[in-house]
């Protein structure tokens, strides 16, 4: 594995924001043929990174070199044409053009002077299915999930033939079988010569696909390893900087309560305008209930529909015994309800408002216009939640869409903190966060349906939904298929579960 | 020398084109039917003249199908279209710009119709228009310029107020005072500015104008009475006498500069007549029967002073 | 310094403080101020009273644009009101005749009925915002004028001519009575905006709605207020402009004047495309816009360059205001600043 | 697949069955008014219009906005009465005009990508601009009665022996296929609904951004300058104050055919018919022959409305609407 060629180097990169030094002399080299993992705790500077390499940010000092000579990428648009293929963090797609047409843009295939879009949408078709997509390409994009616009993304990245592949959190919505497509395909591009950078939160998948890991913390490389020799406590130890004992207290924590069970919310033969079928649904005080389910399944949905941001055809909705109609999120929220979006970037943040405004936002919302919150208050909110979830920005003033992906996701869930609901609604809350973090936000979670605040949990990672959960709803197709709590859930129930039902 | 056009050789085919609308209405004998294009509504002259027009039609027993142009040629041209489609027995056009209606007047005339311009004229040959009723904007402007003249006694400085740039009636009036600004050595225009025919931009240039030229205005002409108004009060804020200190000439005539009249603050308004309805209609009855009609039919003016205002406010219409 | 002249108003101040300084050397007697009949007399003042209602349409059209919307309608609506308010005082409308009060309070309510209604098809029919409000452009005008019979009202015999007049026109401690209803919105809508939670709302929602709507804010809601505070503030520069030429012309009251606010609101710095805004930094540029109107006529610009000579100074101002630009110039400046150095 | 059609191009779909209505409903309330030339005059008299609104729909689609474009024609008009006067040669002058539009929407679209300047506040300057210019040249009307302009505007092409179109007609049916051809089949074209829908997101997927927002603005000054000339034959002068807010007319028509102001929708064909929907308002008004000039406002006014009302209440309830088709079918 040594004797690879090397492909690409970054030679002291530095780049500095205004407040922050975001890379600080960092080197990275990758190889031919190689999945190389760019890891490190959310805002240590990975995106940056790439950002840089693939001309979207200039650098302030420091060499580039592909191939052994030294290239200034000047944009995104003179990256392609050296040969390097991204997928961003954020999904960075047109939701006006069709699925197919997402994927060639640029690049068309033409016939006779003009584009042809019969090519374009079998290719496409083909391309997706290769990923074990299989959608209507001739919808436009924004008709799908993030889930989806995700593996569109992929998708086309991995047309392009490209040198140098770079993956910035691409799986952080997919699910595990998706996962898996990907990963043969990352493989067989590696084989065919490809260097691959893949940046990820999942470290189970680092060490399934990668060959090498940099990891860097706060700007500054910590080092470059061989994965086979880096075990995975150390390798934490190396991206947070201390030792890692956090995840053990956790399922200490989640013993403690089990038997109140007050009724807290509960719907009936539910309808809605996402079309979920005949749902029945109960949350208690003070639980944590898991919506399980593949993609498309109607987890999202059913969150919307108790929010009020999808509407009610059919079917009841009650809240603390009292019949809830024409429901709205300020209805919702007023109710004692919260919910944060899994699409963070379209539903979730307000880009050019600053942290503080975005945290108190909800808030502001549901006490009413007219109860201002003085901004010393304001500030006073939102440095809590910044110390108590940890979001690395030089202050509360900064806008929001200067934040890394995960600092922002931290920023939502703050948000929601906030306004101290009674039902927490969490689609994905831990979407592009980093392990430690994560197991933070886990904690919050737990403590939170201790002091008696009901918790509906969705995430695509099972594990953490055991963790996390006491109870489980599982979903199939817009329907419900049942529920599971205690010792009865286990990853291999559910998913025969959904298979089982799937064929009903 | 346009005689030899592509569709000249097959002019009957229009003509042919519309039998069955163009005969109908020949087919009632008795009633005439005019399509009157208008600019639009856009001065309290141009009201009194639309008001003319449909009062006349009524008393005359005239069908007439009106279309207010909101101040486009594209719109007038198509409304010309449209009459002809509609096979009207005349059509009257009081024209927004002078040039432009060739195309438009040449399919009138293959399809019959006569055009008959009303108080402004065309850049069309002669052949395409049956008549011209209306005045002088030129006349107007030398008109005013007299009377200045007559106020100052042939001497002092003077500012003027212009209409909308590019507007026929602000452009040949500024022409027509300018010449006869020549026979007053004494007199001069020490300031000119366009204030849009409004009210409201008159009194704002007015202000600048009393601002730049303190003490040193003695007479303003204003292309039209409402921008007159405007200044009006103008040289009231700056605690002059308007009429008096300054003297003020204007074109058009509308009711409202009488009252100013009377109350000593206007001197002079040269009339356009607007009230056209009745010799508009006259003209179309005779081209109907086919009598001959004079190129140009001259619509009555006046030039009305402060002193014999009073008297005169009770007789007008608009 | 940096911090500054990242502020948004200080590119709008500077560009009129040049204007101011440009004044002073080439027009005439353009900072003479003297007393006249007990007020202050001369073109700063004459700019003061004149960009009033400017200012006034300018303050709702910055609320509307922050809503990522659009309200060209305000010219049609200060006709509207100015046609009500001059018929009554006028009394040729046969109801309220020659009252005050009536003709003010009736056509400050038309002026909220036309922004209700722009409000309710931006908000409820979800019409976008320049094709919603160009019905009301279109339609505003033949109202107002059917409102006067086609006819230019003049008030100028009225009995109530004197008091309507000092609304517009009159000055209180020598100053242009106008000026007060100006400050006095600007005061009222900062209120709205920096102490309650209507400006953070106004900005959420114009740079996400989907996000400030899952956050509980009440979306439609504010589009419709902010329409109606637009049309509102028009009808009240409505009665302003006809007030200061005693009597309503349907045709050309507050005829384009919706360009001018609108390139108030972007002289001010603030994005058409929604989000943050600074009102104060929208009445700077109306103050520009006026002055510069007024600097035209004092220097004696013949009438058919003004547009010329707007579009240059339009196109400057801007480019100096772009960060890219300013940027750009100056870098191949030092550059070139370096090179002779060298040389 | 037909059902994908239908679904994809609703709104214009929806749009033209209105159109047909309003024309129906004209023929059944005037005499006359049911006449292939009625509706070929549609054509003859808003052939520029559709010209300059197909330029004008790449811009919005591209999510910019152009409020110079009555104002090129103006100038354009102005500016080959004038040249022709001098005796220019007519064809040198046709693509001189071409020229001037396409540098002027250079300009604009160089300061509005490269210096961040807004659009709406770009255009503007440059509608002062080209309106200003046309003082310049002239304050009155000047006419042209050069052979080869005045041949063009008087040609009649025959459909039928009573129906006509003029050659302005046909540049401007042609100018729409282009557009369509660029608009569905051509990279330019789909990179501009790209950008339309996220300037960011092109940029990051390797399209040209700035190159694509500056050609934009070339193609609607081409646009507005072919608009221009086709005009000149329409009216054989030129004249300073012509069109005024005639911008408005070719932006509501865009969004009358489905375009979004907010970019990234829209289509050249939806354009052309918003321009005869806004045409045959006209029409009625006219035939209706005894509207005052306020309303004349008020009627268009509210049968723009409620187009625009009708066309987005179905569009809303597509859904609904789908449904009972499917259940019909
Ligand atoms: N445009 C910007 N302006 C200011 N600061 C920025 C900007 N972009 C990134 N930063 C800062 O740079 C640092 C590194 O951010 P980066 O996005 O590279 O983190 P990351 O490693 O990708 O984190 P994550 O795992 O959360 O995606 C963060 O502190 C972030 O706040
Ligand atoms: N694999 C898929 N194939 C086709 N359509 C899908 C797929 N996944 C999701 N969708 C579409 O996305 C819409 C939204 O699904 P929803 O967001 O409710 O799913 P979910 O259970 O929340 O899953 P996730 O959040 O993991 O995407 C559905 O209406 C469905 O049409
Ligand atoms: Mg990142
Ligand atoms: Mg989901």
């Amino acid at each position: 594995m040594e004797n690879k060629e090397i492909l690409l180097t970054m030679r002291k990169i530095s780049k500095t924001f205004p407040g922050v030094k975001a890379l600080n002399n960092v080197d990275f080299t990758l190889r031919k043929g190689e999945i190389h993992a760019l890891l490190g705790e959310n805002g240590a500077g990975k995106s940056t990174l790439i950002k840089v390499l693939t001309g979207v940010e200039s650098m302030d000092g420091g060499q580039v070199t592909l191939e052994g000579k030294p290239i200034h990428v000047k944009s995104s648009q003179h990256a392609q044409t050296l040969g390097i293929s991204t997928v961003y963090q954020e999904i960075n797609l047109c939701g006006n053009l069709s699925v197919a047409e997402n994927i060639f843009i640029g690049r068309e295939p033409m016939a006779y002077g003009m584009i042809d879009w019969k090519m374009i949408n079998k290719r496409a078709k083909e391309l997706l299915n290769n990923l074990n997509v299989d959608i209507d390409v001739t919808k436009t994009l924004d008709s799908y999930p993030v889930a989806i616009q995700q593996m569109v993304a992929i998708a086309r990245a991995l047309d392009i033939s490209a040198k140098v592949l770079i993956l910035d959190e691409p799986t952080s919505s997919l699910d595990a079988a998706e996962c898996k497509e990907l990963f043969t395909v990352m493989r067989k591009l590696c084989n065919e010569g490809m260097g691959i950078i893949f940046v990820t939160h999942f470290l189970d998948q680092v060490y399934e696909v990668s060959d090498r890991i940099t990891v860097l913390r706060n700007g500054e490389l910590v080092g470059e390893y061989e994965a086979k020799s880096l075990p995975k406590v150390e390798l934490i130890g190396k991206m947070i900087g201390k030792d890692y004992e956090q995840l053990q207290q956790i399922e200490s924590a989640k013993k403690a309560h089990m038997e109140n069970k007050e009724s807290y919310l509960t719907c009936k033969n539910l309808t809605t305008e996402g079309n979920l079928k005949n749902l029945d649904l109960e949350v208690n005080k003070g639980e944590v209930l898991g919506l399980a389910g593949l993609l498309g399944s109607g987890r999202t949905e059913t969150v919307r529909a108790l929010f009020g941001a999808d509407k009610i055809l059919g079917g009841e909705l009650s809240v603390k015994n009292t019949r809830i109609r024409n429901n709205k999120p300020i209805t919702a929220i007023r109710k004692g309800m919260g919910y944060c979006s899994e699409d963070r970037k379209s539903e979730g943040i307000v880009g050019e408002l600053t942290i503080r405004e975005n945290i108190i936002l909800a808030l502001q919302a549901k006490k009413g216009m007219f109860r201002f919150i003085g901004k010393k208050e304001q500030t006073k909110i939102s440095q809590q939640y910044i110390k108590l979830l940890d979001i690395k920005t030089p202050g509360c003033e900064q806008q929001i869409k200067n934040l890394s992906g995960g600092n922002q996701q931290k920023v939502l869930l703050a948000r929601w903190l906030a306004t101290n609901p009674e039902l927490l609604m969490l689609d994905e809350p831990t979407r592009g966060i980093d392990v430690g973090t994560k197991a933070e936000i886990q904690k919050i979670v737990l403590e939170l349906a201790e002091k008696g605040m009901s918790i509906i949990f969705i995430s695509s990672e099972m594990d953490e939904m055991l963790r996390c959960c006491e109870r489980m709803v599982v979903l199939n197709d817009k329907k419900k298929l049942g529920e599971l709590s205690g010792n009865e859930k286990n990853e291999q129930v559910i998913m025969e579960m959904i298979a089982g039902g799937k064929s009903v | 020398g346009q005689q030899a056009q592509p569709t000249g050789p097959d002019q009957s085919t229009p003509t042919q084109s519309t039998p069955s609308e163009s005969t109908q209405p020949k087919k009632n004998e008795g009633k005439l039917v005019v399509g009157f294009a208008q600019i639009g509504q856009e001065s309290g002259w141009r009201d009194a003249e639309t008001w003319s027009i449909l009062n006349a039609a009524e008393e005359m027993g005239v069908d007439l199908k009106f279309s207010d142009g909101q101040q486009k040629q594209e719109n007038q041209i198509k409304a010309i279209r449209t009459f002809i489609q509609q096979g009207v027995d005349v059509i009257g056009v009081a024209p927004v710009v002078e040039t432009g209606w060739e195309t438009v007047f040449k399919e009138a005339k293959e399809a019959g119709i006569p055009i008959v311009l009303v108080d402004r004229r065309a850049a069309v040959s002669e052949d395409l228009y049956a008549t011209f009723i209306g005045s002088d904007f030129i006349l107007e402007g030398q008109n005013a310029c007299k009377e200045m003249a007559r106020l100052l006694n042939g001497k002092g400085n003077i500012v003027e107020l212009q209409g909308t740039v590019g507007a026929s009636a602000a452009t040949d009036r500024m022409k027509g005072f300018a010449e006869e600004l020549k026979n007053y050595p004494d007199m001069k225009i020490i300031a000119s500015q366009s204030g849009d025919f409004t009210r409201a931009k008159g009194k704002e240039v007015m202000e600048a104008f009393l601002k730049a030229y303190p003490g040193e205005i003695h007479g303003v002409y204003a292309h039209n009475d409402d921008m007159a108004l405007g200044a009006i009060e103008a040289i009231k804020d700056a605690g002059l006498k308007p009429g008096v200190d300054i003297k003020i000439v204007s074109i058009d005539g509308v009711k409202a500069i009488f009252e100013a009249m009377v109350a000593g603050e206007a001197n002079v308004t040269v009339e356009c007549n607007p009230l056209l309805g009745p010799q508009f209609f006259q003209v179309c009855k005779d081209l109907k029967e086919g009598k001959e009609v004079p190129k140009w039919v001259k619509s009555e003016e006046g030039i009305y002073r402060q002193e014999t205002a009073a008297e005169d406010i009770k007789n007008r219409k608009y | 310094m940096k911090k500054l002249t990242r502020n948004q108003i200080f590119w709008p101040l500077v560009a009129l403080i040049v204007l101011l300084i440009y004044n002073a050397f080439f027009a005439k007697n353009f900072f003479k101020i003297s007393v006249v009949d007990g007020h202050l007399y001369g073109n700063l003042i004459d700019i003061l009273k004149n960009f009033a209602p400017l200012a006034l349409l300018s303050i709702g059209m910055t609320l509307v644009i922050a809503t990522g919307g659009v309200d060209i309608s305000v010219g049609s609506v200060v006709a509207i009101s100015g046609a009500i308010a001059c018929s009554i005082i006028d009394g040729r409308l046969g109801i309220f005749n020659h009252s005050l009060v009536s003709a003010l309070v009736s056509a400050l309510l038309s002026g909220l009925a036309c922004g209700l209604w722009n409000g309710f098809l931006v908000a409820k029919v979800k019409i976008q915002p320049m094709v919603a409000t160009l019905i009301l452009l279109t339609a505003g005008r033949g109202i107002a004028q059917l409102i006067t019979k086609g006819k230019i009202v003049t008030i100028n015999s009225a009995p109530m001519m004197k008091e309507y007049y000092f609304i517009g026109a009159g000055y209180l401690l020598g100053l242009p009575f106008a000026l007060y209803i100006v400050i006095a919105f600007l005061f009222l809508v900062l209120l709205l905006v920096k102490r309650t939670a209507f400006g953070l709302f106004l900005q959420s929602l114009g740079i996400n709605s989907k996000s400030s709507m899952l956050s509980g804010i009440n979306v439609d809601r504010i589009k419709l207020v902010v329409y109606t505070i637009s049309g509102f503030l028009a009808s009240i520069a409505g009665i302003l402009i006809s007030s200061n030429i005693k009597g309503a012309d349907c045709n050309n009251a507050g005829l384009f004047i919706e360009l001018d606010a609108i390139l108030s609101v972007a002289i001010g710095g603030n994005s058409l495309n929604g989000g943050k805004f600074m009102v104060q930094a929208s009445i700077v540029g109306a103050l520009f816009v006026q002055c510069l109107t007024t600097t035209v006529y004092a220097l004696g610009v013949p009438p058919e360059a003004i547009s010329l000579l707007k579009a240059i100074v339009i196109i400057v101002l801007c480019l100096f205001q772009s960060d890219s630009f300013r940027q750009r110039v100056f870098k191949g400046f030092k550059r070139s600043v370096k090179g002779a150095d060298a040389a | 697949m037909k059902k994908g059609i239908l679904s994809k191009n609703f709104q214009l779909f929806v749009t033209i069955v209105l159109f047909l209505v309003l024309f129906l409903a004209g023929s059944l309330r005037y005499r006359g008014f049911f006449s292939a030339q009625v509706f070929l005059n549609l054509f003859i008299d808003n052939a520029y219009l559709i010209i300059i609104a197909v330029g004008l729909t790449f811009v919005l689609i591209s999510g910019g906005i152009d409020i110079s474009v009555a104002s090129v024609v103006a100038f354009v008009g102005m500016l080959s009465a004038y040249l022709l006067q001098n005796g220019w040669n007519p064809y040198v002058v046709m693509l001189l005009m071409l020229l001037i539009g396409s540098t002027g929407g250079f300009l604009m679209g160089y300061i509005i990508h490269y210096f961040k300047i807004q659009p709406f506040i770009a255009t503007l300057a440059g509608q002062f601009l080209y309106r200003g210019a046309c003082f310049i040249i002239s304050t009155t009307s000047i006419i042209i009665d050069n052979p080869v302009y005045t041949t063009i505007a008087n040609y009649q092409i025959k459909l039928a022996p009573k129906a006509y179109i003029s050659i302005s007609v046909v540049i401007a049916l042609l100018v729409v296929i282009a557009g369509t051809i660029m608009a569905r089949f051509s990279k330019f074209g789909r990179a501009v609904y790209a950008v339309g829908g996220n300037e960011q997101s092109a940029n990051l997927m390797g399209l040209p951004v700035g190159r694509i927002k500056v050609l934009v603005y070339v193609l609607s000054g081409f646009c507005a300058a072919l608009g221009g000339i086709v005009f000149s034959f329409y009216t054989l002068s030129g004249y300073g104050l012509q069109n005024i807010g005639l911008e408005m007319d070719a932006i509501a028509s865009s969004v009358i055919g489905g375009t979004l102001l907010t970019g990234g929708v829209g289509s050249v064909v939806g354009s052309m018919f918003g321009v005869l929907i806004q045409g045959i308002i006209q029409t009625i008004i006219i035939f209706q022959g005894n509207l005052s000039s306020w309303w004349t406002k008020v009627a268009v006014a509210s049968l723009l409305c409620l187009f625009i009302v009708l066309q987005r209440i179905i569009s809303a309830n597509r859904d609904k609407f789908k449904r009972k088709m499917l259940n019909n079918a």
